[in-house]
């Protein structure tokens, strides 16, 4: 049993490749803790980022800068009443959220946080991720029919017709990224999230500067329905507040209401973390050609480290701008705990074999999370669009240019 | 331990098959006639690919043909629901019986 | 338990249709409760699919019978109720109300007076605008403007305040004049919020006015012509989008209107874009107006000469203001005694109102909710 | 990537495709036929993986669970489903298409009894790795024509369904 244990050490795969389920389990449930503690920290980034953005603090009132907010509203949905409404098709609304839920989270078996770190690296990958990310649009359209209500049909059928129009566009686009692993002396591509990674490795190029400006164009191709796919603003219809109270979702509350929201921050790491992996090199380091050396990978390999000592700092700036009252003592103590946390951390990205380490799926996440940031920012930034204009976006302009990108992609890809 | 041969995946298939061919037969409301023939066509995908299994990968060719047509044939079978409830206000096909309205 | 449908039978309500295929409509009920009919509006919409075949407004949620209240109250006291209907601009609403009175009373206010209203009136106008453009920004889905303009917004509110203690429902003038002389540092109060707002409205417009999605959505959408304006009785800043360059404060000048130079803004299309534009440009002109007011604002009495117990001769007045919302009438009636004998009301939201249907049929139901915010009812007002 | 019990996945597996069609054909309201058929598609993408065919087992994923079945959904959801519900389910031939298709699988069961032998019943298992690419290289050389004609039929229901749904011609 040990032993089964320990062989996958040495095994430079990852543990679905190895066939080894007690690692593979181990991985499944580290991702999904991990997924489920980044989405409470996205929730809590999200609001204060979003309030900063419009002149105001966001929540400041349940932990030191509202650090335990995600976790006080966690507790407040979970004891809330759960309601389904008596004309509701009560199977299928007790199922639609789940649904969405996994669909978002079953994605995460094929994402590579790091060459080995991966659940599994199956070779239809990407075909994978972008299958059973489709398959959430079941759970948008059946939360809308079961509820049995207008605002929440009217919202399914809008998410719908989104979701079908823009994954057309993002799979072109996705196409055109992988057409661009095929251009080794083999001249044979692959759809292995593993191996597009690599393949941008060993081509010394990310594919978003690849043909610049054609990588870059099916890149900002795919960013954009990413957005639509995930059901964010400015593509937010389906759930538009103005328009249809909160659409698919407006019979939903407490716990399922919250499925929902898990599943829709799930589901934007998710599609990012492909973004990442088709066009912005995975878990690869930034300037590999460039700053080469020694030096320089230790440079690289420190940054993980200093991030987080850096993030301590201003927690710990934080500490000391504290309002000095007694009232304030046991968040100020808090917070200055949760700085040394911090800080612990960094210095053990310090240690060189946790440094090599964890330097993949640093870089891997860091990338992830300038899409979450992307994210927020529109939601601050841009009005919503209306639904044919939404249509007309994807039909009229994203589509074609991704058809364009990618006849270009292959003919270059023939030429050169 | 039976090991699991072709012979299992083409009984799977042929069970499927007649599930639909009862669904098609028994039904009355189009778009469950409808799924039902996509049962059917689901059972030939099974057959096709266990025997790409054993003689090559035609067999999985052809089933991504039988998906694309299975595609093309929802779309307008579904068009011509949508043409027939808004004149006949029915989706039920025991009144699909004139052959223009 | 009864059923509840036995109450409604009476009220012989059509079952809506259950489906929504062409052929038969779907009718929604957008609220009274809904997050974009600002209050209590209810608009009963009827669609095939999203595209709106037409539009049923149901009003008098918020009514409080104001004017017959007017009928049982002396002049003096019913100044405050007015303040109560459009409550986002109370003190225009009090202005149009003084203003009237002391036509039917024959007095004028002092100029010192006149002044301090217009300063109050335009600085209203601003606080009004913006609160618009907030709300309106956040039902086409830009959130972030709505806290741009309530900061702002709150900078006029402090001036309110200082000025007659009250934020919302000022009640700030009186008939004949103003209650209260300015209180130290007024102007220093308004010049600094003078110059510190125009970049302030730049970077609302640096949002919104080139953003492309905020032109897709109001560029062509709840158009309406100036004939039709002019059909509907609509007035303000919707009526000057459609290109009617109509502005009382030019056409009927009234306060110290006259003493200043100003421009009337309009647009050219009348559609939602050019009404955002035209209200942009006249929070623009209000701070121009108010720059020159402060400026110029001369020494005096405060209140004019008015007699303790208020009897008005026997007679009627119609005075009307530009409020920002568009045309503010007050039609009063005087039977001689200390009280009103009839109050009537125009208010601009009500009478703009009307036009939704106009400007939404055809269109899909996102743009009602964009329709509903550039008309800026204020359903206090509407409903009265 | 060798699969781990596949006996267990297999019975599992073809026990809810089975499960699934039984509920397809079973159910009184369509949208819970619909449910039980989108179960069912998964469960044979899952039976495709078994088989050495993942390309097969996404594109059924992507074409047939994500974007026929949402077809389905968004037609029922479009016609009324409340009235069909109340009336009869099934028609009245009921008792001849359970018998006819009873024939059917019984000569099913008869061919496959008899012509066993025709075929190995355990091969020799194709290279995963590749699986893709030896599609591709199958769909766009042996069988470009028929790649072709595909599209074709493709583009004509495209046409067919628009024209069809349209309001007026």
């Amino acid at each position: 049993m040990l032993e089964y244990i320990t062989s996958y050490l040495g095994m430079n795969t990852t543990p679905g490749q190895a066939g080894n389920v007690f690692w593979a389990v181990v991985y499944i449930l580290v991702v999904f803790g991990g997924v489920s503690v980044a989405v409470i920290a996205m929730n809590w980034l999200e609001r204060k980022a979003l309030a900063h953005f419009q002149i105001r603090l966001g929540p400041m009132r349940v932990g030191p800068h509202g650090l335990l907010q995600p976790i006080a509203d966690a507790v407040k949905l979970l004891t809330k009443e759960d309601i389904i409404p008596d004309e509701a098709d009560h199977f299928v609304f007790w199922i639609a959220p789940l649904i969405i839920l996994c669909a978002s989270f079953t994605v995460y078996i094929v994402i590579p946080f790091g060459p080995t770190h991966a659940i599994t690296d199956l070779n239809i990958g990407v075909l994978f991720m972008l299958g059973v990310s489709s398959l959430s649009v079941l759970g948008v359209v059946m939360a809308g029919w079961a509820s049995n209500s207008h605002y929440p049909l009217i919202g399914s059928l809008r998410s719908s017709a989104q979701m079908i129009s823009y994954e057309i566009a993002m799979g072109m686009a996705v196409v055109s990224a992988i057409l661009m692993t095929s251009l080794n002396k083999s001249g044979t591509g692959t759809l292995s999230m593993i191996g597009i990674v690599e393949a941008q490795q060993q081509q010394q190029v990310w594919f978003l500067f690849k043909f610049f400006p054609l990588g870059f164009v099916a890149f900002a191709i795919f960013a954009i329905a990413m957005v639509a796919e995930t059901n964010r603003a400015p593509f937010d219809l389906p759930e538009a507040e103005s328009e249809l109270t909160a659409g698919f979702h407006t019979e939903y509350s407490g716990l399922r209401w919250s499925l929902f929201m898990l599943g829709e921050y799930t589901a934007m790491i998710a599609v990012s973390s492909i973004a990442v992996t088709l066009w912005l090199g995975g878990w690869l380091r930034p300037f590999p050609n460039t700053l080469t050396g020694p030096t320089w990978d230790l440079v690289f390999s420190l940054l993980p480290g200093f991030t987080f000592l850096a993030l301590a700092l201003i927690a710990f700036v934080g500490v000391i701008r504290m309002p000095k009252h007694p009232y304030f003592k046991i968040q100020t103590a808090g917070l200055a705990g949760f700085a040394a946390v911090l800080g612990l951390v960094g210095i053990v990205l310090f240690i060189p074999p946790v440094r090599d380490r964890i330097q993949d799926i640093f870089w891997f996440v860091a990338k992830v999370a300038v899409f979450m940031y992307l994210y927020i920012w529109y939601r601050a930034t841009f009005p919503r669009y209306r639904f044919d204009q939404l249509m007309k976006v994807g039909w009229k302009v994203l589509l074609p240019i991704a058809i364009g990108v990618l006849i270009l992609t292959a003919i270059l890809g023939v030429v050169l | 331990m039976v090991p699991i041969t072709t012979l299992h995946y083409l009984v799977t298939a042929a069970a499927l098959f007649v599930l639909g061919v009862i669904g098609v037969l028994t039904r009355r409301n189009v778009v469950i006639v409808l799924m039902s023939i996509e049962l059917i066509l689901n059972a030939v995908n099974l057959n096709l690919v266990a025997f790409s299994r054993l003689w090559g990968l035609h067999g999985q060719v052809f089933a991504i043909f039988v998906i694309t047509d299975a595609a093309a044939e929802a779309a307008v079978g579904l068009g011509i629901l949508i043409a027939f409830f808004r004149n006949k206000e029915t989706i039920n096909v025991d009144e699909v019986d004139l052959l223009k309205w | 338990m009864t059923d509840p449908t036995t109450y409604l039978s009476h009220l012989e309500l059509g079952e809506p249709d259950k489906t929504f295929l062409d052929s038969n409509e779907l009718i929604i009920n957008m609220g009274p409760q809904h997050p974009a009919t600002h209050g209590v509006l209810r608009v009963i919409l009827k669609l095939d699919g999203e595209k709106v075949l037409g539009t049923e407004c149901v009003i008098g949620y918020l009514h409080r019978g104001v004017e017959k209240i007017a009928e049982n109250r002396t002049y003096t006291m019913f100044n405050p109720y007015v303040d109560r209907m459009d409550y986002v601009a109370a003190v225009s609403n009090g202005l149009g109300y003084c203003e009237a009175v002391e036509k039917l009373l024959n007095i004028q206010a002092p100029p010192r007076a006149n002044y301090i209203r217009v300063i109050l009136t335009e600085l209203n106008r601003m606080a009004s605008h913006q609160l618009w453009l907030g709300t309106h920004a956040l039902d086409i889905g830009a959130m972030t403007p709505l806290f741009y303009t309530f900061r702002d917004r709150e900078e006029i509110l402090k001036i309110f305040e200082k000025y007659c203690g009250a934020r919302l429902t000022t009640h700030a003038f009186r008939i004949g004049g103003c209650q209260y002389e300015t209180y130290e540092g007024f102007e220093r109060d308004v010049k600094k919020f003078l110059d510190f707002v125009p970049p302030r409205i730049d970077e609302y417009e640096e949002l919104l006015t080139t953003n492309r999605i905020w032109l897709e959505r109001t560029r062509n959408v709840g158009k309406i012509s100036a004939a039709d304006c002019k059909a509907l009785g609509v007035t303000g800043p919707v009526l000057r989008a459609s290109g009617v360059k109509w502005d009382i404060r030019k056409a009927q000048p009234y306060a110290a209107y006259p003493e200043f130079q100003f421009e009337i803004p309009t647009g050219a299309n009348g559609d939602t874009y050019d009404r955002y534009m035209v209200r942009m440009q006249e929070m623009r002109q209000s701070l121009r107006i108010i720059r020159q007011a402060v400026e110029g604002i001369p020494e005096g009495p405060i209140m004019a000469k008015v007699p303790k117990v208020m009897k008005p001769p026997v007679g009627e007045v119609y005075h009307s203001i530009e409020a920002p919302k568009g045309e503010l009438g007050y039609f009063v009636v005087s039977d001689g005694s200390t009280q009103p004998y009839r109050v009537r009301v125009r208010p601009p939201s009500f009478v703009n109102l009307q036009a939704l249907d106009v400007m939404v049929r055809g269109q899909l139901v996102a743009d009602v909710i964009a329709v509903i915010g550039t008309l800026d009812i204020v359903l206090g007002e509407v409903d009265r | 990537m060798t699969p781990v019990a596949t006996t267990f996945f297999f019975y599992f597996l073809s026990g809810l495709t089975l499960l699934s069609g039984i509920l397809v054909i079973t159910q009184k309201n369509a949208v819970h036929s619909a449910l039980a058929l989108i179960l069912g598609l998964l469960a044979q993408a899952g039976l495709y993986l078994m088989l050495y065919a993942p390309f097969v087992a996404g594109v059924q994923i992507i074409l047939y669970a994500g974007g026929i079945m949402v077809l389905f959904l968004f037609v029922i959801m479009l016609v009324d489903i409340e009235r069909s519900q109340k009336e009869e389910q099934f028609n009245k031939q009921w008792l001849v298409g359970i018998l006819s298709a009873g024939a059917l699988g019984g000569l099913f069961v008869l061919v496959y009894t008899k012509g066993s032998s025709l075929f190995p019943m355990t091969a020799g298992i194709p290279a995963e790795s590749n699986n893709t690419q030896q599609v591709g290289e199958l769909l766009y050389g042996q069988y470009m024509f028929a790649f072709e004609i595909a599209s074709l039929l493709l583009l004509v229901a495209i046409i067919g369904a628009v024209v069809m749904a349209k309001k007026r011609i």
